[in-house]
């Protein structure tokens, strides 16, 4: 029984409800007329399209600073580069990897700008990155209307001057990772694949002199301070991270999803990612590649689980509202923890 | 200290009470006003319900009409049979959960209001 | 005026095994101001806290004895009890509203308020104040202090004293204020203002206040206390009328230990290179202030520095590695070195065991192995294997535990595996891993603070023996920071006592006790020239 | 005197900045000064209630509190109730009070305890509740109300029979309060009893900070540690502080809708939630300093710029678009910056807070 309580006392109560909600879905699905193998596959899907945006998490949490509440600032560097690709009019796996490069740098004038602001306000970093992901993505609507983009798909049709808010990528480089594996609309081979690189090399990091570095800032910033670390410039490398893989991972989300949708579409983008890697288990300063995963497994699961299971059981579509429940109920639950004692404001 | 758990009970009782007059004085009434009388029926009337302005109903017709709080007063104006021009004042009082309706023709007689479960 | 207000008998109290307080018997009359001396750490907080009836001493099982106030025995639940009782207590660190007027402050939570007819149904919080009321109140309380001073000034824009003066005046303005206790008073304040201070006390015990004086300046006891009380690791060693002793013998009795002959094998230090050279060298520690003080250290020697807690020796080391804001000069092998940059002090050879072990000196949920590597990683690069041109610097992890476990044998760090989280170590085997940590950074200056604070005895020995075999084998110089007297005299070459920020006096391990209580306690003193 | 001259700059260097921009964009615009004065007075009888709602909970330590979020969801459940009895005029909006009363208490105390919960961190945490509890709001009345929660008025259920419609039509209430006691000043309209209860609100609160309990949020305020030993209920007290600010923001949300006309159920209490807080940090507030002045001033800086910009957008650069956009973008870009501004400023005192001390010890240390 011993083992049981401390098995419970580490997972924590939410995440134990919300993975036996989970199981209960899948059990009922069969009941309620659902295939088990679409709603599985459903759900590893959205995982694929879904797993790099909230491994970018990471790396901010580890260093200390914090939830990255800015993430819609990494997504609109990853918008930038993909509607680049598009108007290059580069198609596949070339469109998908131009996407990427052209995002990077991006990424990094924007990482950089974003974390000398964080290192102002040691402290009240999440509500202040709350605020400039806000107005990152208010700015961005300006500049998807003024910049110079010539390519039909992308701009208006009949006023011709700024882009859509939804651009089909089609013809250009949906599903680019999946060409070369048979079955992936069962199962996104290539999204799982690309994920696993990156959580590799993310692991890896962690490994390296200036991982170990970023740890010690995240765990204990006078210890870091006293071994000569200049937490400055980690906590900068580590927001720099974050929003490189941010961006990279609204491009993955875009080729598995097929649109790159603009404008005010990533607005409310930072709150499930946060949700989902803090259903995995992990704290407001302590965060590993597993929390990644079984936290975008779980949350994936609930909201491709909630629509389909309870419509037919209730006949209403409710799964909008648990999932503001549900993710919002976690990111509560993290704050009012113990666990995240120094930082986060 | 029971004085004021006696006082703080009493103001809670208070505000309820309060709600219900305001929900009493406050709730809109439908009320159905027709021209159709049995012997005679003005080709046209007029009528101004509660000070409001005066509208006209066409022999016939029913018009429907919300009205806000209990106590209300209805003024007719038309032609009788002899086309003298005629005045009428009447009150009424509106219950909840009842429907009412004015019939403007028979004004006179004491089949003017009819009272109905809503 | 001998009426008798508080009596406590055979007062005795124990955290888990360690007892701190014995037997002690202390009679207080009204009026009379008692001067409360004995080194840090000799129990005179952990009495205050009995007396206020702090809830941490009933946490940790009460105490033995019995302490009467006027008469009846007290047990006071909390320490608004003794509030209300009539014991007020001023502490040492300020705990004042900073946003708020004086009179604000003097009347906290005791605000006196118009009678409003609302108050029945919202509670007797929706009093308005009556703020004329509270600035007459206010203007009593401080106008008992025979002090001028305006209480509509806002607190942060106050003179330190004047915020004494603030504090004091709220614990008598209480309506039957008996007994004040009166923690280090006059350790923020300049000569003059502790001048007025000391008159202020006066007039308050003629007026049939009794004062509890905690303070380690013997000068001022001698000055105005009516009687002394000197405590001595938990013991009373003397209670007696001022008039019958000398600040002479208040010393010997604070410190007057047998002077333990643990064997002492002299190396004498002719080589006089210096290796390290404070110049006006100041520190903001919070608590640890260091102000202008010059010191040479010579290589290849230890150096002990000694003083009472909260004087600055603690700043000392933590201000040369630059964990604090710094200033002054600091000239290490001839170069200056730039200060408040940790990193610099690292990479010329110098490195600090830290105090605070578990705050500062440990990754508590690291393993052992990566604790002790840390240092040597970010600073030296050891054990880092360069991979594309440095690109990608892996951290090896056979070497790690490598060096780990050569340590743990060397040092006898009792734990499971080198891969156990440092956290859940005992507080001696944590001092040995932070040990490690440093000797894996080969320093040719270790700095090492408070190392055998609440340790057993047996880890105890085993630091201070590596510490002496590292200075010998490889010649590193050492300063040890310490607390604990007896130990530094066992193992440095000098002792430098720190006293109000700065030197007060520098003797060899073998001069007399007395000698170093007189540095301490700020009589003698010569001024740190040898 | 410099450094005075430069610290009162500092300080209010948001509602400045503003200031300079409007007073660039009204030419622009080409909106005529007699528009601009009669749009200010409708907006600031609309929002000063909410806006003044948030002065309560900075006052008690606990920063800009976006459970205001919480009190506009219960005056917006009052509003349903009445439109669905179909209650008319004044009664109308005083029973919407009365219900929301227990509503916005009961929101407010469970607010008050969340945040108790994350000291340290309360304005991130309030805005997170927010979105939670308007998932729970979105639970009842998309969903409860209806079916489990009776309901007769056709007009405002969704044609499948339950939950509300999005857009509601206040008829019976609309313009009440406003149109209700008119003052012609000029050409100008004033709605004179909607600004006596907004001035009632301000005498409320300078009473407020002069009674005992004000006081004891205020030390709690500015030294939690501190007003604790001195034995103040620090935990009851910043509960009851969210209580207060609770139900002020629900009787504000019923103004603000009664004076709009129609309400729509789910994104008029966020939004508000952001214009109130974007206004009382224009208006110079910080997260632990508000007073009338910010939350009055900051009204009337937010409101200007948010009428002005589109159309200065559209003159500008042609589009009322971009104007839209620029106008989220100011409010949001000034949250962001008032708060790096005070949390920067606050940094800054304490390294001189620090440096006095220790230049004083110095200098004392000589004697």
């Amino acid at each position: 029984m011993e083992k049981i309580k401390s098995y419970i006392e580490t997972m924590g109560w939410p995440r134990i409800i919300i993975a036996l909600f989970l199981l209960s879905m899948y059990v009922i699905a069969p009941f309620v007329g659902l295939n088990l193998g679409t709603s599985l596959s459903d759900t590893l899907i959205r995982f694929g399209m879904n797993a790099v945006l909230v491994l970018s998490l990471m790396p901010m949490i580890y260093s200390g600073t914090g939830l990255n509440f800015g993430l819609p600032l990494g997504v609109e560097a990853g918008l930038i580069g993909a509607v680049i690709s598009v108007e290059m009019g580069l198609t596949g796996v070339l469109g998908f990897w131009g996407a990427i490069i052209m995002a990077v740098p991006f990424a990094f004038i924007f990482g950089w700008g974003y974390s000398q602001i964080l290192n102002r306000v040691k402290g009240g970093e999440m509500m202040i990155a709350t605020y400039v992901g806000f107005s990152s993505v208010a700015i961005m609507c300006i500049m998807w209307l003024i910049l110079p983009f010539k390519s039909q798909d992308m701009i208006w049709a009949y006023g011709g001057s700024g882009l859509r808010t939804t651009i089909s990528i089609e013809n250009y480089w949906q599903g680019a990772l999946n060409k070369i594996f048979p079955m992936a609309d069962k199962i996104p081979f290539g999204e799982i694949i690309f994920f696993g690189f990156l959580a590799f090399l993310m692991w890896g990091f962690f490994k390296t002199k200036s991982g170990l570095a970023m740890k010690a800032v995240g765990a204990n910033p006078k210890f870091a301070l006293a071994t000569g670390v200049n937490i400055d410039k980690v906590r900068t490398k580590s927001v720099i991270m974050s929003t490189m893989l941010a961006a990279i991972g609204i491009i993955v989300y875009q080729q598995s999803f097929g649109f790159i949708q603009l404008y005010l579409a990533p607005f409310y983008m930072a709150f499930p990612a946060i949700a989902a890697i803090l259903i995995g288990g992990a704290s407001v300063n302590k965060a590993t590649v597993i929390n990644v995963m079984v936290g975008t497994f779980l949350f994936q699961g609930i909201l491709t689980m909630t629509p389909s299971v309870i419509n037919n059981l209730v006949k209403t579509d409710m799964s909008e509202t648990l999932r503001i429940i549900i993710s919002n109920g976690m990111i509560l639950y993290a704050l009012t923890r113990k666990g995240g004692k120094k930082n986060g404001k | 200290m029971m004085k004021t758990i006696f006082i703080r009970i009493g103001v809670i009782l208070a505000m309820i009470i309060l709600g219900v007059f305001l929900f009493i004085s406050g709730k809109e009434h439908v009320i159905f006003i027709e021209n159709k009388g049995e012997k005679y029926t003005p080709k046209n009337a007029y009528y101004i319900l509660d000070g409001e302005k005066e509208v006209k109903i066409k022999a016939k017709k029913k018009k429907r009409e919300y009205a806000k709080g209990v106590n209300h007063t209805i003024e007719i104006r038309f032609k009788d049979t002899s086309g003298v021009e005629k005045k009428i004042v009447k009150e009424f009082k509106t219950k909840m959960g009842k429907r009412i309706t004015i019939n403007t023709a028979m004004i006179e007689s004491d089949l003017w209001l009819k009272i109905e479960e809503e | 005026m001998s009426e008798l207000l508080l009596k406590i008998e055979n007062l005795s109290k124990s955290f888990g095994e360690n007892q701190v307080l014995k037997d002690i018997n202390i009679s207080i009359n009204k009026g009379e101001i008692i001067g409360l001396v004995g080194e840090n750490g000799a129990g005179k907080s952990t009495l205050m806290k009995t007396i206020f009836g702090m809830p941490v001493i009933r946490e940790t099982g009460g105490y033995g004895g019995s302490i009467k106030f006027e008469g009846k025995e007290i047990d006071f639940k909390s320490p608004f009890d003794a509030l209300e009782a009539g014991i007020g207590m001023v502490h040492q660190e300020f705990s004042l509203i900073p946003g708020f007027e004086a009179t604000e402050n003097i009347v906290l939570n005791r605000e006196s308020t118009k009678n409003s007819f609302l108050e029945i149904l919202f509670g007797e919080r929706i009093k308005k104040l009556d703020s004329l009321e509270m600035e007459a109140r206010a203007g009593i309380a401080v106008g008992h202090l025979g002090v001028k001073m305006d209480p509509k000034t806002i607190i942060k824009e106050m003179p330190v004293a004047h915020k004494q003066f603030t504090e004091i005046a709220r614990e008598i303005e209480r309506e039957n204020t008996k007994l004040l206790v009166l923690d280090e008073p006059t350790a923020v304040l300049t000569e003059s203002e502790a001048e007025i201070l000391l008159q202020t006390m006066k007039r308050l015990a003629n007026e049939g206040i009794s004062i509890v004086f905690i303070t380690h300046r013997l000068n001022e006891i001698m000055k105005i206390s009516d009687k002394v009380v000197v405590l001595r690791d938990g013991i009373l060693i003397k209670e007696v009328e001022t008039k019958k002793t000398s600040a002479h013998e208040i010393t010997e009795w604070m410190i007057g230990r047998s002077f333990s002959e643990s064997e002492i094998i002299k190396k004498v230090t002719e080589n006089k290179e210096i290796l390290l050279k404070l110049d006006k060298l100041w520190v903001d520690m919070p608590g640890e202030t260091v102000k202008k003080l010059d010191l040479k250290i010579y290589k290849g020697e230890i150096l002990g520095i000694g003083g009472m807690a909260g004087q600055g020796k603690l700043g000392i080391a933590n201000g040369i590695m630059g964990l604090y804001t710094t200033g002054g000069k600091l000239t290490f092998k001839g170069k200056n070195l730039e200060l408040n940059k940790p990193k610099l002090p690292l990479e010329n050879g110098v490195f600090l065991v830290s105090e605070d072990r578990k705050g500062v000196g440990l990754l508590l949920d690291g393993t052992i192995e990566d604790n002790i590597a840390y240092p040597a990683i970010q600073i030296k690069n050891e054990f880092v294997k360069r991979y594309m041109g440095g690109l990608i610097e892996w951290v090896d992890k056979k070497d790690v535990e490598k060096n780990a476990l050569k340590y743990i044998k060397k040092l006898e760090i009792r734990c499971i595996s080198s891969k156990q989280t440092a956290g859940e170590l005992s507080g001696g085997n944590q001092q040995k891993v932070c040990m490690a940590k440093a000797f894996t950074m080969r320093p040719e200056l270790l700095m090492v603070s408070e190392p055998t604070r609440g340790i057993d005895v047996g880890a105890k020995k085993l630091v201070l023996e590596t510490l002496r075999e590292y200075n010998e084998k490889y010649g590193t110089t050492i300063i040890i920071t310490s607390s604990e007297l007896e130990e530094l005299r066992g193992i440095s070459d000098r002792i430098a006592i720190i006293t109000e920020g700065k030197v007060a006096g520098i003797l060899p391990p073998e001069a007399d006790i007395i000698k170093f209580g007189e540095l301490m306690v700020g009589i003698g003193g010569t001024d740190g020239k040898n | 005197m410099e450094n005075k001259g430069k610290k009162i700059l500092i300080n209010n260097i948001v509602p400045i900045v503003i200031l300079i921009m409007i007073v660039m964009a009204i030419p622009i615009s080409g909106l005529s000064r007699g528009y601009l004065v009669q749009e200010m007075v409708s907006r600031l009888s609309r929002n000063s209630f909410l806006v003044l709602s948030l002065i309560i909970p900075v006052v008690a330590g606990m920063g800009l509190n976006f459970g205001i979020v919480l009190g506009a969801m219960a005056g917006q459940l009052g509003l349903i109730f009445i439109t669905d009895w179909r209650i008319a005029g004044m009664e109308g909006i005083g029973l919407a009070i009365l219900i929301s009363l227990p509503i916005a208490i009961l929101l407010g105390i469970l607010g008050g305890y969340i945040l108790n919960k994350a000291k340290g961190r309360e304005m991130i945490t309030s805005i997170i509740m927010g979105f939670f509890i308007n998932g729970v709001y979105q639970l009842v009345v998309l969903y409860g109300m209806g079916n489990i929660i009776p309901m007769t008025n056709k007009k405002i259920i969704l044609s499948r029979g339950y939950g509300i419609r999005n857009a509601i039509d206040l008829k019976n209430i609309r313009q009440v309060l406003d149109k209700s006691i008119v003052l012609k000043v000029g050409q100008f309209t004033v709605p004179f009893l909607t600004i006596l209860i907004v001035g009632a609100l301000c005498l409320f609160i300078v009473w407020f900070r002069k009674t005992k309990l004000g006081q004891d949020m205020r030390a709690i305020g500015q030294d939690m540690e501190i007003a604790k030993s001195a034995g103040i209920a620090v935990e009851r007290t910043r509960i009851l502080s969210i209580v207060i600010s609770t139900v002020l923001a629900s009787i504000g949300q019923i103004i603000f809708l009664q004076n709009i006309g129609t309400m729509n159920t789910y994104n008029s209490h966020e939004q508000i939630g952001m214009f109130s807080i974007a206004a009382i940090l224009i208006g110079g507030a910080t997260a632990t300093k508000a007073s009338i002045p910010n939350a009055l001033g900051g009204i009337i800086l937010f409101h200007l710029m948010f009428v002005i910009s589109p159309r200065a957008g559209k003159e500008l650069v042609g589009s009322a678009q971009i104007g839209e956009f620029f106008r989220v973008f100011i409010s949001y870009g000034v949250i962001a910056l008032a708060l790096v501004l005070h949390q920067w400023r606050r940094e800054q005192e304490n390294k001189s807070e620090r440096k006095k001390i220790m230049d004083m010890q110095l200098s004392g240390g000589e004697k």
